[in-house]
């Protein structure tokens, strides 16, 4: 409806292969993008901040790295919170123990960490696929969570493997207050979403998507399997290794390995799940469904239970969460496998075909 | 029929033999094929002609005999080597992409001559941006050949079967093969699907002197469109040569009048 | 010496347990080729089940065919509501619906019957066997040794039923090849919903068994984190993959438990325990590289 | 503004072109949809290319004078070779790319063509099959080189080589088409059309430079048509209506042609293009319409109440609200005018998206009728749908509807420097600086069609209104008279009939009678419909054509035809008296129909007899029989006592004039 298409005539293939080839898309996210950089800042507040932005900034980044290597690639995994851990313990020793050495610097190398830490564990991939390496995932989840705890050195012997993240300091400024660190987490997420969709529509992309569409197809087109696949680990592990360290500095502050445990990779898994599985847009739909429902749930379960004259605990309505979780994503796996991001996709063209039915 | 001159053997088989387990798929097979020749594989069902092709580009080893592509000789291809030799193929199911759109199906046919790495792809830098472009324009040739113009962005799962089988061929196009390797590219077509498909395969190898090598099961076209048929049967090469040679050789009447289907 | 073959003894009863819930994996996963996340929790529940007839008063036995009956009527809901809607779909998508269906029943569980730890008494004690301990020394129990019984007299009874009922028959037919099932007249959805009620079963007896040990509470989930190396181990689609693979698993990681901390220790300094949390992964990993499908699975050969 | 066109002499279309590249070299001049993106050549470029094309065309040996032959689809380089040959001082002739060899065999022997200019191997191909009978056929180019590798034929070569020989030509010596371009001149003859011709040979219409860009700008000026226009060419090169909105005007107001990718893609393309200057025959403009509402009928339940409540409101003041934008005196209720908003938001404005029409400002229909609720929805939903009136040997260009003075039944009033008078039998007679030279070696042809006072007999009968606005009834040589001396056009009565949705075919008699009765073809579909919402049971078409349901609806139509039959003075006479549904349905396998489904009236009326004197001898009922063909060769017969029914007749309104 909204969607008028007449007249948008591309004369080049730069035109036509640009990233939102319709003007219509071109003005809502410049308006998106205007509202995350300039009226949120000036409006939200601290609850806002810390409670919801930079969480669901930080899960889109970890989702949006997940999706590269599950959505894209077709490589189930298990342990995108491991990588997470990697990166944010790596971001922490970085800063530690290389003097002077500048915030933003550490997160590439704590990307870059949990990147090498992925190809070791995305090996196995070479050689087996499906549920076996969702299981090789596994082994990852455990194994990474294992080795923060048990060795001092990389937790610099705090007890338990707890670290506290350190000042954040770009050029002199600090980043101290819950505005600042959400504008820092926006800037990252935003280029490293930009540099996925860029990924997702080079050949690198394409590779990815041949290799999990079909791969002996993919590799009688003459595209190296393993070099495929161990990238596609690589920059997966990449973004969950920088969201990893995103999480430890701008959201908690302070973390401990068990707070990356394997509850929290499969609420990664759910945001890819709910949001859609292949896209750029359903990590962040996703990572925002699933960080707002128990959120929802919290503030309408009580009320609901008091309307019904029900008793109800703090465990029950975590309860019920679980159970939510589990119920959504049997029902969009059966209703809509490709999640919010195929429903907005559908909308979308709703709109363009409009008053004309789909 | 074309004026292209058919040039020297570029691919020699010598005794190739493929076991699955147990089961013998294929037994001590020799040919050759000669540079911008059409040539076919013929057989019943069974006769072991799929996995011909696969021991060519390499994705079946045999356990014995070797391949000499342009005069080196290696016990068996790899399928990415073969792809980066030149070899370029089609399925007899249809294996394409099918989350992706007809354009990009025909993109991954280029990632091979693509070089730029994936960090500056990430950017949209100078030469990764100018590389997408290029080559886009090189499938868009591919496109035109073919005509499929107007399912350019349509996502390959929702064709219909014909138009797929089109698009695969397409993506080996836009490979820029040296040779072809076509495993029953009219299969299930209509009459007017497989005339198109017969007309770009002549046009392919006509106008680019590209090398085919084809599996089909419809006789009429074969003995049309090639030069040189083997005929396989239970794994084993029956008959070797020109289409009218071959169709009165007696075993391969035999082998097809007992295999009628 | 006789320390090691204490733990390695040990560690093939605990073994068995694995077993049990993999064997709940295996049945599922050769039917309806459906890798079955939701084991676990299955484990969890049917315990739970039981454990909440008895608060409720009822005697023991009566508690353990109400939870029967329980998860046949979850296996025919879980076919019916969900596995029908998914036919057709990718292996991957199955798989994470299951997933999706052991948070459900973690959630769902504690709703329904309370989410304290809570014993469960099957009358047998868990003491040491004089008789071995007098002869040997070592210390075997006797809870561990009737486990392992009764697990052996499950895997004999249901390998009857595969052999000799005629359901039995049509659940390897289907496991064989559903077009062929299909064209000798066996609705695939009835079969589905059997062997998930036989699935449950097995949950029922291993999570009655685990809870009789460890009491019934939400780590009994965690059995199905423990039956996966296993599968890989005995191969996804083996009965006695699941039984060989669930001891070899067992044995191992009480081993490296014992044997490796201190030397780690003596190489880094410190605390290394809990390696049992990943060594049957590490195991399994390695063990698929070498042999992807597994001791017994079938080598598959992709065809194009 | 001081004077565009700087003292230059812009009096033929290359000096047109050099201007353009010239005053706006940067401007997309053509754009066509080629490898996924829509190419596009600068006017700079464009003037270029066709440059090369011109010096290569004169390094083959091409002649001042001399024809051209061009058949193909609307390609960049074939509306280039237009301008290339004007050049040189030659005709370009285009064909219907459609034709079939034997058909375009006259026209290359009439027209002596040298050199052919086809856009491929298939337009090779017939010329090649022809080419025996056409000894003076010396070269062909071709456009397109795919499938021309193995034609080995010398005089085939493709426009590639014959550019990059000019090119090199006229690198060389500048001067030389320097020199050819000056000695053009107004007078010289631009372009040759053929006239399909209803009887006998097609006659080419020799049209000058100076004819056609007097068309141009009558039309450019009446619209208001800029450089920033853009239009979509589609249809058929070698038909009037095409080269004077994608050539002439193009050339003399500047704008941008764009061609389709092929012709399965033009809706695509024109979706994505949205041009803002349009022309499409009526039956584009009702397949259109008919898609539409099919679509709409799959749509849920919201959007169908929704569109069909606002088509409502458009109806109601849709086209009024079009008028009042223009002219700014709408009385249109402030209600009407917010639920047209809204419908705008909601419908209209997406509905003219997905059609591709959301940017037009004109767009234009002729060659046929067009039927006043299809003409209605176009402009009661935001599209300045207008009429135009023209032929092949008037540059398409003689009447023009005003924007704010739409009537559906009128032409437009006439173009600014043409004359128009009524002949004393009714005949349109048109005078004007748009005329044709001449028909090609047809001097008697020529001498026949242009009176004493060099007014242009059209063929058409037609009054002029009150406004000022011409209306076009019928050929004039169907046009009879009643007993009663008032003017008679059937054709015209039975246009108004067959708007009908309910009526597919009319038959109207009357010449030298007293008054008009008609013949009615109900048509099946939508009367089969109308019927069973009614729970009409039927059994076939003779069954449900006699049923007084049926008649009684038919009747209705009449009666309204009669109404607005009746508010004109001239027409008012012919209002239809009597009528019956005939029972069977004309067709053309039973010689009752041309094949482009024109009612042979003659034959109907010998066929028929007996009916026609029951129409007139004031019966009620008539019995007939009539042999008919069925679809599998066999023939039958179909009976039925047919009910003539008497309609009402308004009495004739005298307008003070």
């Amino acid at each position: 409806m909204f969607y008028r298409e007449a007249g948008q005539f591309k004369s080049s293939y730069a035109a036509d292969q640009q990233i939102f080839p319709i003007r219509q898309d071109r003005i809502g996210i410049a308006a998106i993008l205007i509202a995350a950089f300039v009226a949120v800042p000036l409006f939200g507040n601290e609850y806002w901040f810390v409670a919801i932005l930079i969480p669901f900034l930080i899960f889109a980044l970890a989702a949006l790295g997940l999706n590269i290597l599950t959505g894209y690639a077709g490589q189930l995994s298990l342990g995108a919170a491991a990588f997470m851990a990697v990166g944010a313990y790596a971001a922490y020793n970085f800063q530690l123990r290389v003097d002077g050495i500048p915030i933003l610097v550490s997160f590439i190398c704590a990307g870059l960490t949990a990147a090498a830490v992925g190809i070791v564990f995305g090996l196995p991939s070479l050689r087996i696929k499906g549920f076996y390496l969702a299981v090789a995932t596994l082994a990852a989840q455990f194994f990474i969570v294992w080795c923060l705890t048990k060795f001092p050195w990389l937790s610099n012997n705090s007890s338990s493997g707890v670290i506290s993240a350190q000042r954040i300091i770009i050029f002199g400024h600090e980043f101290e207050s819950a505005r600042e660190k959400y504008l820092l987490v926006l800037c990252i997420v935003v280029l490293m979403a930009m540099m996925a969709k860029n990924m997702a529509r080079s050949s690198i992309g394409r590779a990815w998507m041949a290799v999990r569409d079909m791969d002996v197809a993919a590799e009688v087109v003459g595209i190296r399997l393993m070099h495929t696949k161990l990238l596609a680990f690589a920059v997966s592990s990449f973004y969950c290794g920088v969201a990893g360290a995103l999480y430890a500095f701008c959201y908690l502050g302070s973390v401990e390995p068990d707070g990356f445990s394997l509850d929290l990779s499969f609420k990664i898994l759910f945001m890819i799940i709910v949001g859609g599985v292949g896209t750029i847009l359903g990590s962040f739909l996703g990572a925002a469904f699933i960080l707002l429902l128990p959120i929802f749930l919290n503030v309408t379960l009580p009320w609901i239970a008091e309307l019904l004259h029900l008793p109800i605990n703090g465990a029950t309505v975590s309860h019920i969460e679980t159970m939510v979780f589990g119920a959504l994503i049997m029902f969009f796996l059966i209703i809509e496998p490709h999640g919010l991001a195929r429903l907005w996709q559908i909308g979308k063209e709703k709109l363009r075909l409009w008053p004309f039915p789909h | 029929m074309s004026t292209r001159a058919i040039g020297d053997v570029i691919l020699d088989l010598q005794n190739i033999s493929l076991r699955f387990g147990g089961v013998k798929a294929l037994t001590d097979i020799s040919f050759d094929v000669r540079e911008h020749e059409i040539r076919a594989i013929i057989g019943p069902n069974g006769a072991g002609k799929s996995s011909m092709l696969n021991v060519i580009n390499g994705v079946y080893r045999p356990q014995e005999g070797n391949i000499v592509f342009r005069g080196e000789k290696r016990h068996n291809m790899e399928p990415h080597k073969a792809a980066e030799a030149g070899f370029a193929r089609t399925f007899q199911n249809i294996a394409l992409f099918k989350g992706m759109s007809v354009l990009d199906n025909l993109m991954t046919g280029r990632n091979l001559k693509m070089r730029s790495n994936f960090l500056l792809q990430a950017l949209w830098w100078g030469p990764a941006r100018r590389e997408e472009l290029e080559h886009r324009r090189k499938v868009e040739e591919v496109i035109d050949f073919l005509e499929i113009e107007h399912i350019r962005k349509t996502p390959v799962g929702r064709l219909p079967y014909g138009l797929q089988k089109r698009v695969e061929l397409g993506r080996a196009l836009a490979a820029e093969p040296s040779i072809l390797l076509l495993d029953e590219p009219m299969a299930g077509m209509n009459v007017e699907e497989k005339q198109d498909m017969c007309r770009f395969i002549l046009d392919v190898n006509d106008q680019f002197g590209t090398t085919i090598i084809l599996i089909e099961h419809d006789m009429g076209v074969v003995m049309d469109i090639s030069d040189r048929v083997v005929v396989l049967d239970y794994g084993r090469k029956i008959g070797d040569g020109a289409p009218d040679e071959v169709k009165n050789n007696p075993d391969v009447i035999a082998a097809y009048l007992g295999t009628q289907h | 010496m006789q320390f090691f073959i204490e733990v390695t003894i040990g560690g093939l009863l605990s073994g068995v347990m694995y077993s049990l819930v993999a064997l709940g994996f295996v049945l599922i996963y050769k039917a309806s080729g459906v890798f079955n996340f939701a084991q676990g929790a299955m484990v969890y529940f049917a315990a739970l089940c039981v454990v909440g007839c008895v608060d409720k008063g009822a005697p023991l036995w009566l508690a353990v065919i109400l939870a029967f009956i329980i998860m046949v009527l979850f296996g025919i809901a879980t076919e019916k509501f969900v596995l029908r809607k998914l036919v057709n779909q990718p292996p991957i998508t199955l798989f994470m619906a299951t997933i999706g269906l052991a948070f459900f029943i973690e959630g769902a569980a504690p709703i329904l019957w309370g989410d304290t730890v809570r014993p469960v008494d099957l009358g047998i004690v868990d003491d040491p066997i004089a008789a071995i301990m007098d002869s040997t020394g070592m210390l075997i129990s006797t809870f561990d040794l009737a486990a392992a019984g009764i697990a052996a007299l499950l895997v004999a009874v249901l390998a009857l039923f595969f052999q000799k009922t005629k359901i039995g028959r049509a659940l390897r037919a289907v496991a064989d090849d559903h077009q062929a099932a299909l064209s000798i007249g066996i609705p695939l959805q009835h079969i589905w919903a059997i062997v998930w009620s036989v699935a449950g079963f097995v949950a029922l007896v291993a999570g009655l068994l685990w809870g009789a040990r460890n009491g019934v509470q939400f780590a009994l989930t965690f059995t199905a984190l423990k039956a996966l190396p296993v599968l890989i181990l005995g191969g996804f689609t083996s009965v006695p993959g699941a039984i060989v693979g669930g001891l070899i698993i067992g044995a191992s990681e009480k081993l490296a438990e014992i044997y490796i901390p201190p030397v780690l220790a003596g190489w880094f300094g410190g605390n290394f325990g809990g390696i049992e949390g990943w060594f049957p992964y590490v195991m399994a990993l390695l063990f698929l590289l070498v042999r992807p499908e597994g001791l017994f699975g079938e080598r598959h050969i992709d065809r194009v | 503004m001081s004077d565009p066109t700087m003292g230059e002499r812009l009096d033929t279309f290359p000096r047109y072109l050099l201007h353009h590249a010239r005053v706006r070299g940067e401007r997309p001049a053509m754009r066509e949809k080629d490898m996924g993106i829509w190419q596009t050549w600068t006017w700079a470029e464009v003037a270029v290319e066709v440059r090369a094309l011109a010096a290569g065309l004169a390094e083959l040996g091409f002649r001042r004078g001399e024809n051209l032959a061009i058949i193909g689809d609307n390609r960049p380089r074939l509306y280039w070779t237009m301008c290339a040959v004007q050049m040189l001082g030659g005709v370009p002739v285009p064909l219907y790319q459609d034709a079939v060899a034997g058909e375009m065999l006259f026209v290359l022997q009439d027209a002596e063509i040298r050199f052919a200019i086809v856009e491929d191997q298939e337009q090779v191909d017939k010329l090649l099959e022809i080419r025996e009978q056409c000894p003076a056929l010396q070269h062909i180019l071709f456009d397109e080189p795919r499938g021309m590798r193995h034609y080995t034929q010398t005089f085939l070569q493709s426009m590639d080589e014959v550019m990059a020989m000019g090119r090199i030509h006229d690198s060389n010596s500048h001067d030389f088409l320097d020199a050819e371009i000056a000695r053009g001149s107004p007078g010289d003859v631009a372009v040759m059309l053929y006239t399909s011709g209803t009887t006998g040979k097609p006659k080419g219409v020799c049209q000058t430079h100076s004819s056609f860009i007097t068309a141009a700008k009558s039309g450019v000026e009446f619209d208001h048509l800029g450089a920033s226009e853009d239009i979509l060419s589609y249809l058929p090169m070698a038909w009037v209506g095409d080269h004077l909105f994608s050539y002439a005007q193009a050339l003399v107001a500047g704008f941008t042609i764009n061609c389709p990718e092929s012709g399965d893609t033009v809706m695509n393309d024109l979706r994505e293009i949205g041009p803002t200057y349009y022309f499409a025959p009526p039956r584009v403009f009702e397949n259109l319409l008919t898609q539409v509402m099919i679509r709409m009928e799959d749509a849920g339940q919201l959007k169908r109440g929704l569109f069909h409540y606002f088509m409502k409101v458009a109806k109601r003041c849709g086209a009024e609200i079009l008028d009042a934008g223009v002219k700014n005196a709408g009385n249109v209720p402030f209600s009407d005018r917010f639920n047209y908003a809204l419908g705008n938001l909601l419908i209209y404005a997406p509905l003219r998206n997905v059609l591709g029409m959301s940017r037009i400002r004109v767009a234009y229909t002729a060659g046929a009728a067009i039927g006043p609720d299809l003409f209605r929805f176009y402009r009661s939903i935001g599209v300045n749908l207008k009429q135009l009136y023209g032929s092949t040997e008037t540059c398409a260009a003689v009447c023009f509807q005003p924007d704010g003075e739409i009537k559906f039944d009128s032409v437009g009033k006439p173009a600014p420097g043409v004359e128009v008078k009524i002949a004393a039998n009714g005949e349109v007679l048109v005078r004007g600086g748009m005329m044709l030279k001449e028909y090609y070696k047809r001097p008697d042809a020529t001498a026949e069609s242009l009176d004493a006072e060099g007014y242009f007999l059209t063929g058409d009968a037609g009054f002029i209104d009150a406004d000022g606005h011409l209306k076009i009834i019928d050929r004039a040589k169907d046009v009879g008279k009643l007993a009663g001396g008032a003017v008679f056009a059937p054709n015209y009565v039975e246009n108004k009939l067959k708007f009908f949705q309910y009526i597919k075919e009319a038959v109207c008699f009357g010449h030298d009678r007293d008054m008009v009765c008609a013949f009615i073809n109900i048509d099946m579909g939508a009367v089969g419909n109308w019927a069973e919402r009614r729970n009409i049971a039927y059994s076939g078409y003779t069954d449900l054509a006699g049923k007084a349901e049926v008649l009684e609806l038919v009747q209705q139509c009449v009666e309204e035809v009669n109404a607005e039959l009746a508010r004109d003075a001239m027409l008012a006479e012919t209002q239809v008296h009597r009528f019956l549904v005939l029972h069977k349905e004309l067709d053309p396998d039973d010689d009752e129909l041309t094949r482009t489904r024109k009612v042979r009236r003659g034959f109907i009326a010998e066929k028929y007899a007996v009916l026609i004197e029951a129409l007139y001898g004031g019966k009620t009922s008539q019995f007939i029989e009539t042999q008919v063909k069925f679809e599998d060769g066999r023939s039958g017969k179909v009976a039925a006592d047919l009910v003539i029914r008497d309609v009402k007749t308004l009495p004739v309104v005298k307008k003070a004039a």
